[in-house]
């Protein structure tokens, strides 16, 4: 497939991620000469040109690939960004293959209804400019992420995707709580980003000793099946543990990280400090699914892994259905939604975790998943926006009966609980069921009953979120006289609620598969999807029994499960063992005795020296008496000792 | 008596000998004196008994040559130098304390 | 006199020409170093053309020189019969680091324009270190690259022990003595060569075609590797580094973390691994897991300071631990990652002790707690601040990420001499610092620009001047140019590593006489 | 031969016996006046001895300078510093064991050195001292001789020494104005002569 004959807009798909930087270094650097609103449609703007690019990209991709048939990967553009060794270098360049075309997609798609909500939603804002221009960091570095063509160049924007949502959740940096954030979520993130940058350099390595005359960093040798089978054989020399099974596992650290997986989720929450459309755009659609995105690209190596592969499932599971029980109990409508989110990436972690190279089945349930994901979360986020918006207040026990003060807000979030909760007509139904049709499929029935429960708890938590905001009467009389947003924000909540109904009907499968194997299993259908909206209505029914109306029964229930409860509202203390972790024993038993040890014995070594030479000095003053004429002996006597010794030598 | 006398002149030794008795008895004289115009006459003795030993040296080893003769008058000149210039620090010295004694002069300590 | 010798001249020349106007002419003295350093960087520019078409020419050959190739070499006889000359030229590695030292003092020079005791001697005796730096940067002679290693050296006893804060006499005098000492190991070495080459010279291209003894080089390696990790920031001789840069005015710490500790990097890869590749082989384990130590040890204790300085100093140590360690990698890979380390890490720690100046010239304290909400009153600060700060901890798209990337993989690749398992448990090892980095680096500057402003004065500081944006401008400028577009900085180095790497490696011809 | 060798060796053995008799009374003598006459007196004998080993112009220059202006300097100043008329006090044990000491260990060294190198000048001086050669023309031309063994240089050093002696003895001696007022009172009443 030669270059030439590509059509223009994929020879410089480069646009898709430029734009957006281009505007980024517009809005930073003139932010303060031309007034807030420039800076606002400057931006969006761009994300807007982006979005269109990104479509026509997707056009021309799937003319020449047909949906149909299997995507191969191309690399339209790239230049060599920094040679280290002769085939060792990183490339800068554009890999076009379904997934990343999907992701593109949705990314800028995404990311311009969120810009478009910001205009309305920052409106009067201190540093509006600067929120603007980091929004657009953002955009550039996920869209660098996604259409990366060599490994090392998607773990820099990895990097700028980190950075960029630091800079996001610490935006009220008057705040301590949304600085604490900030850092929490980077440090973490960075962390996870080690084990990353190890897997790297580790396949880098072995790629550069065993590939020879391939590039080891690129994609497309590390997805070719020739490279990957040079690969299994080699032992990493860690242990005995083979290459490619520890190389899965540490790249699966950096995506477990940017993704929340369960040991480092603690910062997702906490991230909820910043403002929340940015929430929407980087804590729900974009950034966290990128650990699902790097696992799905490099998912020939993991599929080469095998036990890794395993690993992801139960971790994907596990996740999935600690974040559903904690949702249920939290109280701020962001941490719910926040939570939800980890739940749902959980789904798509153990929709590829029970995937293979044989029946890559899972790859695109999990794909599809994300894709639909992406627009109801969103819209989630920018509906409770709205909402913290009307009501300032972000407490679900101080809101309630918005349905009839916020009546399109209430339409399009109903839209949006439905789709997650898996009910038929909406698109979260479809990719659910097709996960879970996967992980039974795929013999992982443990797996398949997690899934299961899980979609029943994610129906519970996000009715008892609609019923205690929208149903009954206010609470607060901050929610009594709540008022409908403004259009600029309504407009993106109907484009969403709209995504998320569509998003279903789309023939996915076509799209996106691994390598040549079938879309989705037939058989089995119908049992999961009736499996499916059993659970979710049984859960629904519960929140409505729960919540509906005085919302009195759950105080009840709460109290009778008590120490659980509020074990489970403290999110089991991770977060307190993280703090005790961090700060007790690394900073109080290692960071202070090296700092003790350094000021004292390492300095001190030096000023000991400096002491021992005026000791010693001040021990020989006895000699200097002043009297001429001892000098004068001690002369003699010396000059005496060196005739002897000069002529006792020449004997 | 005479001829024992004619027979064993004075050799190189027996005026070596002399010449570092002369200066240990100069070295005496600096070390033991607490005047300092005595340490001053210790340091005479010792400088006029390296002179001898140049004049001894030069007649009794190469007698053709004036070399060490050239070294004593050398010798004799610093001597006098260094005398004068010693006598002026210890008027000074008397002017200031009022004495020569050399181990009053011990400010020079630190 | 080539372009070579004016690049050692102009800072000089200047010295003068402040030190002949009169104490009174404040103003005119500022101008004076400020045209100076000024036109010194255009001057830099200009050897770097020429340096470009020059080293373009014999690019190819490089390939298997095992003698570097110097341009614009100028050679003039001094002592004929000890065999010292003066010969200075102009290499990759050198020229990188001129271009860092000039801007460094550009910056340094911008950002001390509020001094206000004693201008005249201060900006003489900046610039007359300043030469010394250049001397040794672009002399080839060991006793010429000695005479101004001392003459680098020096003044910062007189800049820090007058112009300084806090305990300023015990820190010069500190900082004076170990590096003396540093440069006692070094002299050794000098003349150990000088004698074991018995070519009865001291020039380096000469000595190079010697081959030492394995013994020899067993015990001068370490002399000289540590003469010059004192000054480098080598584990155990760190020490004066913290009291010095915290004791030390704006400039002089800029210049001196930005640039003299880089002589220590510089000095061990030109001469200690050019001239004894045997005693590298011998030794570079050892002291790759030295290195391992000063860069985790050093994130560490930055952890738990209180005072900017020392954080910065602490911070320091670490990064000037990945320069030792990339030498001793002893790999292509690693070594030129040790220059780009040097490059931008100068150019960091520039940027940061140039804004802690600037802050504390308005705060007028550097206890991090004390302070808090800076970012409020002080946006250009602050975010220039930032910048330096992500730099450091190793962000890509700037400068830091380049440098470390090199150093891991060129640790983590490993060479033929060493045991790979060891090697690659050290890089993994130093990697841990990038984490440790970003916390202290995120809990420091978060507790002093983020949050409210607690202190009532605080309330109406003004941001940066002019010539304070100049300054640290052009610093972020280098360190985003250098990120975004690193490979104009790696071409100029690449091939003047090469001969180092042919060298470990006795492969290759041996290049024509010099 | 002016004398016979004889008389060479007694004349020897008798000045030696004189200037070492004279040397110990001068370093030992409590009153520091008859300490400078002994001196002198040591001084002269050394001039004898010049004599005994040919080199009758040393010998006037010896007395001429050591004996006419060295001791007539030193007795000036013992006037000067009027120590002449306070006696002496007796230098403690201590003081005069350790010069004791200095001094024997020098001379046993001194000889035991000479006793061992003795082969060294085994064949010289057989002759000894007993003919007088005239050689002041040859030390006259040797001393302003320009060739590599002239002492010219010597020579100009040892008169430009001489200049800076004299120049240093008139300021430190001379009669200070400046920290006069400073001085204590009664060092500036009725001022001893200076030189």
């Amino acid at each position: 497939m030669q270059n030439a004959d590509l059509s223009f807009i994929l020879r410089n798909s480069w646009l898709v991620p430029a734009l957006p930087l281009f505007s980024f270094a517009v809005v930073a650097l003139f932010a303060r000469r031309f007034s807030e609103k420039a800076a606002g449609v400057v931006a969006t703007a761009s994300v807007f040109g982006s979005a269109v690019a990104a479509g026509l990209v997707a056009r021309d991709y799937f003319r020449i690939f047909p949906p149909g048939t299997d995507g191969q990967a191309l690399v339209p553009w790239s230049i060599e960004w920094l040679r280290y060794q002769d085939r060792l270098s990183i490339t800068v360049g554009v890999l076009v293959d379904p997934i990343s075309v999907l992701l593109m997609v949705v990314v800028t798609t995404v990311s311009f209804l969120v810009h478009l909500y910001s205009t309305g939603y920052m409106r009067g804002e201190r540093g509006y400019g600067r929120y603007f221009a980091f929004l657009n960091l953002f955009t550039f570095s996920m869209l660098g992420l996604v259409v990366a063509s060599n490994i090392l160049q998607m773990y820099m924007c990895w990097e700028l995707v980190g950075l960029s949502s630091f800079l996001l959740i610490g935006f009220y940096y008057s705040r301590p709580a949304a600085v604490a954030a900030s850092k929490k979520a980077f440090i973490v993130t960075r962390f996870a980003d080690l084990g990353f940058f190890i897997g790297i350099i580790l396949l880098g390595y072995h790629g550069f000793n065993l590939l020879d005359g391939q590039h080891p960093f690129d994609f497309i040798t590390l997805s070719s099946p020739a490279s990957l089978e040079k690969l299994a054989g080699a032992t990493s020399g860690f242990l005995g543990v083979g290459l490619l099974p520890l190389a899965a596992v540490l790249v699966f650290m950096g995506a477990a990280g940017k993704s929340a997986m369960f040991p480092l989720h603690i910062w997702l929450p906490d991230a909820m400090e910043g403002p929340t459309p940015v929430s929407a755009l980087i804590h729900a659609a974009t950034m966290v699914v990128a650990g699902v995105y790097l696992v799905a690209r490099m998912f020939g190596v993991f599929a080469a892994a095998g036990d890794a592969l395993l690993l992801v499932a139960y971790v994907g599971a596990f996740t999935c259905f600690f974040a559903a029980v904690i949702a249920c109990t939290q109280d701020d409508v962001k941490r719910v939604l926040a939570f939800s989110t980890l739940s749902q990436i959980g789904y798509m972690m153990f929709a590829l975790g029970v995937s293979s190279a044989a029946h890559p089945m899972g790859y695109t349930a999990s794909m599809f998943h994300l894709f639909t994901h992406a627009f109801f979360k969103a819209l989630l986020f920018l509906g409770a926006g709205a909402v913290i918006h009307a009501t300032h207040t972000s407490e679900i026990w101080k809101m309630g009966g918005l349905r009839r003060k916020m009546p399109l807000t209430h339409a399009t979030f109903l839209v949006a609980t439905l789709s997650i909760a898996g009910i038929w007509p909406f698109s979260g139904f479809f990719s659910k069921d097709e996960i879970l049709l996967s992980a039974l499929a795929s013999g992982h029935h443990g797996v398949f009953a997690i899934g299961l429960l899980t979609a029943g708890l994610t129906a519970f938590y996000m009715f008892r979120l609609y019923f205690l905001v929208f149903s009954g009467f206010p609470r607060d009389e901050q929610a009594g006289h709540a008022h409908e947003a403004p259009l600029v924000m309504l407009i993106p909540l109907v484009a969403l609620a709209i995504l998320s109904v569509l998003a279903g009907w789309v023939p996915f499968s076509d799209f996106v598969r691994f390598g040549g194997g079938g879309g989705f299993h037939e058989e089995g259908h119908a049992l999961v999807a009736a499996l499916g909206t059993v659970a979710a209505l049984l859960g629904i029914g519960f929140s409505w029994f729960l919540y509906a109306g005085k919302g009195t029964r759950a105080e009840a229930l709460a109290a009778r499960f008590g120490a659980l409860h509020l074990v489970v509202k403290h999110k089991f203390y991770i977060d307190e063992i993280y703090l005790f972790i961090t700060h007790k024993i690394i900073f109080r038993c290692i960071a202070a005795p090296v700092a003790w040890f350094d000021r004292n014995v390492v300095d001190g070594g030096v000023n000991l020296s400096g002491w021992c030479a005026r000791v010693s000095s001040r021990g020989l003053t006895f000699l200097q008496t002043g009297q001429a004429q001892a000098y004068g002996a001690w002369l003699v006597g010396g000059s005496i000792i060196v005739l002897l010794v000069a002529w006792a030598a020449r004997l | 008596m005479l001829e024992v006398l004619a027979s064993n002149p004075p050799g190189v030794f027996h005026w070596l000998v002399l010449s570092s008795l002369l200066f240990s008895i100069g070295v005496y004289g600096m070390l033991s004196r607490r005047n300092a115009i005595g340490v001053l006459m210790g340091v005479e003795l010792a400088l006029n008994s390296g002179a001898l030993n140049f004049v001894l040296f030069n007649r009794l080893l190469a007698p053709a040559t004036v070399d060490g003769e050239v070294m004593s008058i050398f010798i004799v000149t610093v001597a006098a130098a260094e005398a004068v210039v010693g006598m002026a620090i210890f008027v000074l010295l008397f002017k200031q304390m009022k004495t020569v004694d050399m181990t009053q002069a011990s400010q020079m300590r630190h | 006199m080539g372009l070579v010798s004016w690049l050692i001249a102009v800072p000089f020349l200047t010295a003068l020409l402040v030190v002949f106007t009169p104490a009174g002419k404040v103003e005119r003295i500022r101008w004076i170093s400020a045209l100076g350093t000024g036109l010194h960087l255009v001057l830099t520019a200009v050897v770097t053309f020429q340096y470009g078409r020059l080293a373009l020419a014999d690019a190819e050959s490089m390939k298997s020189a095992r003698l570097m190739t110097l341009h614009l070499v100028e050679r003039v006889p001094w002592f004929e019969s000890m065999g010292i000359q003066y010969f200075v030229g102009l290499d990759g590695i050198s020229l990188a680091m001129v271009i860092l030292t000039s801007i460094i003092i550009f910056a340094g020079v911008m950002a001390s324009w509020k001094v206000t005791e004693r201008r005249k001697e201060f900006f003489a005796l900046l610039l007359v270190l300043v030469t010394g730096v250049f001397g040794v940067f672009l002399s080839f002679d060991l006793f010429l690259f000695f005479m101004f290693y001392e003459l680098a050296v020096l003044p910062m006893y007189l800049l820090i022990g007058i112009w300084g804060t806090g305990p300023k006499e015990y820190s010069a005098m500190k900082l004076t003595l170990m590096l003396l000492i540093g440069s006692a190991f070094i002299l050794v070495g000098f003349l150990a060569l000088y004698h074991a080459s018995g070519l009865h010279t001291f020039d380096l291209a000469r000595l190079a075609q010697v081959s030492y003894p394995t013994d020899f080089q067993r015990w001068v390696f370490p002399m000289l590797f540590i003469g010059f990790g004192v000054i480098g920031a080598l584990y155990p001789f760190h020490t004066w580094s913290p009291d010095g840069h915290s004791s030390a005015p704006t400039a002089v710490s800029m210049l001196h973390a930005g640039v003299l500790m880089k002589l220590g990097g510089y000095g061990a890869l030109r001469i200690a691994v050019y001239l004894l590749p045997e005693g590298a082989k011998i030794w570079g384990l050892f002291f790759m897991a030295v290195t391992t130590i000063n860069i985790l040890y050093g994130s560490f204790v930055a952890i738990m300071q209180k005072d900017l300085k020392y954080f910065t100093a602490y911070s320091s140590v670490s990064h000037c631990g990945f320069v030792l360690f990339g030498v001793a990698a002893l790999n292509f890979a690693g070594m030129k990652g040790a220059v780009i380390q040097m490059f931008s890490h100068g150019i960091m720690t520039g940027l940061f002790f140039g804004l802690i100046g600037m802050v504390y010239g308005r705060t007028h304290t550097r206890i991090i707690p004390e302070m808090g909400g800076l970012a409020r009153v002080m946006p250009w600060l602050a975010s220039t601040f930032y910048i330096a700060g992500l730099a450091s901890l190793g962000l890509p798209g700037l400068s830091g990420f380049v440098a470390e990337s090199h150093v891991f993989l060129g640790g983590f690749f490993g060479n033929p001499w060493h045991s790979a398992g060891v090697m690659k448990a050290l890089t993994v090892l130093a990697t841990f610092s990038i984490v440790v980095t970003a916390v202290y680096v995120l809990r420091g500057l978060a507790k002093v620009f983020m949050g409210t402003i607690e202190n009532p004065h605080f309330q109406d500081l003004s941001d940066a001047t002019l010539s304070e944006k100049i300054s640290t401008g052009l610093l972020v400028a280098t360190l985003v140019f250098v990120g975004i577009m690193p490979w104009y900085l790696v071409d100029l180095i690449e091939p003047s590593i090469l001969p180092l790497v042919n060298r470990l490696h006795a492969l290759g011809p041996v290049l024509g006489q010099q | 031969m002016i004398w016979s060798k004889a008389t060479g060796t007694l004349l020897f053995y008798l000045f030696a016996v004189v200037s070492v008799a004279l040397a110990i009374a001068t370093v030992s003598s409590r009153r520091i006046l008859r300490a400078a006459v002994y001196l002198m007196g040591v001084l002269a004998v050394t001039a004898g001895f010049y004599l005994l080993l040919g080199a009758p112009f040393l010998a006037g220059v010896q007395i001429l300078v050591y004996v006419g202006g060295i001791v007539v300097l030193i007795v000036y100043v013992v006037m000067l510093t009027r120590s002449s008329d306070l006696a002496e006090d007796k230098p403690s044990a201590a003081r005069k064991s350790t010069a004791l000491l200095a001094a024997l260990a020098s001379f046993v060294l001194a000889v035991t050195v000479f006793k061992s190198s003795e082969s060294a000048f085994r064949g010289a001086g057989s002759q000894a001292a007993t003919m007088l050669i005239d050689d002041t023309a040859m030390i006259g031309r040797a001393l302003l001789d320009r060739g590599p063994r002239g002492y010219v240089l010597p020579f100009e050093l040892v008169s430009l020494l001489l200049l800076a002696v004299v120049i240093g003895g008139i300021t430190l001696a001379r009669k200070i104005q400046v920290d006069q007022s400073a001085a204590p009172k009664e060092s500036s009443d009725g001022g001893v002569a200076n030189a």
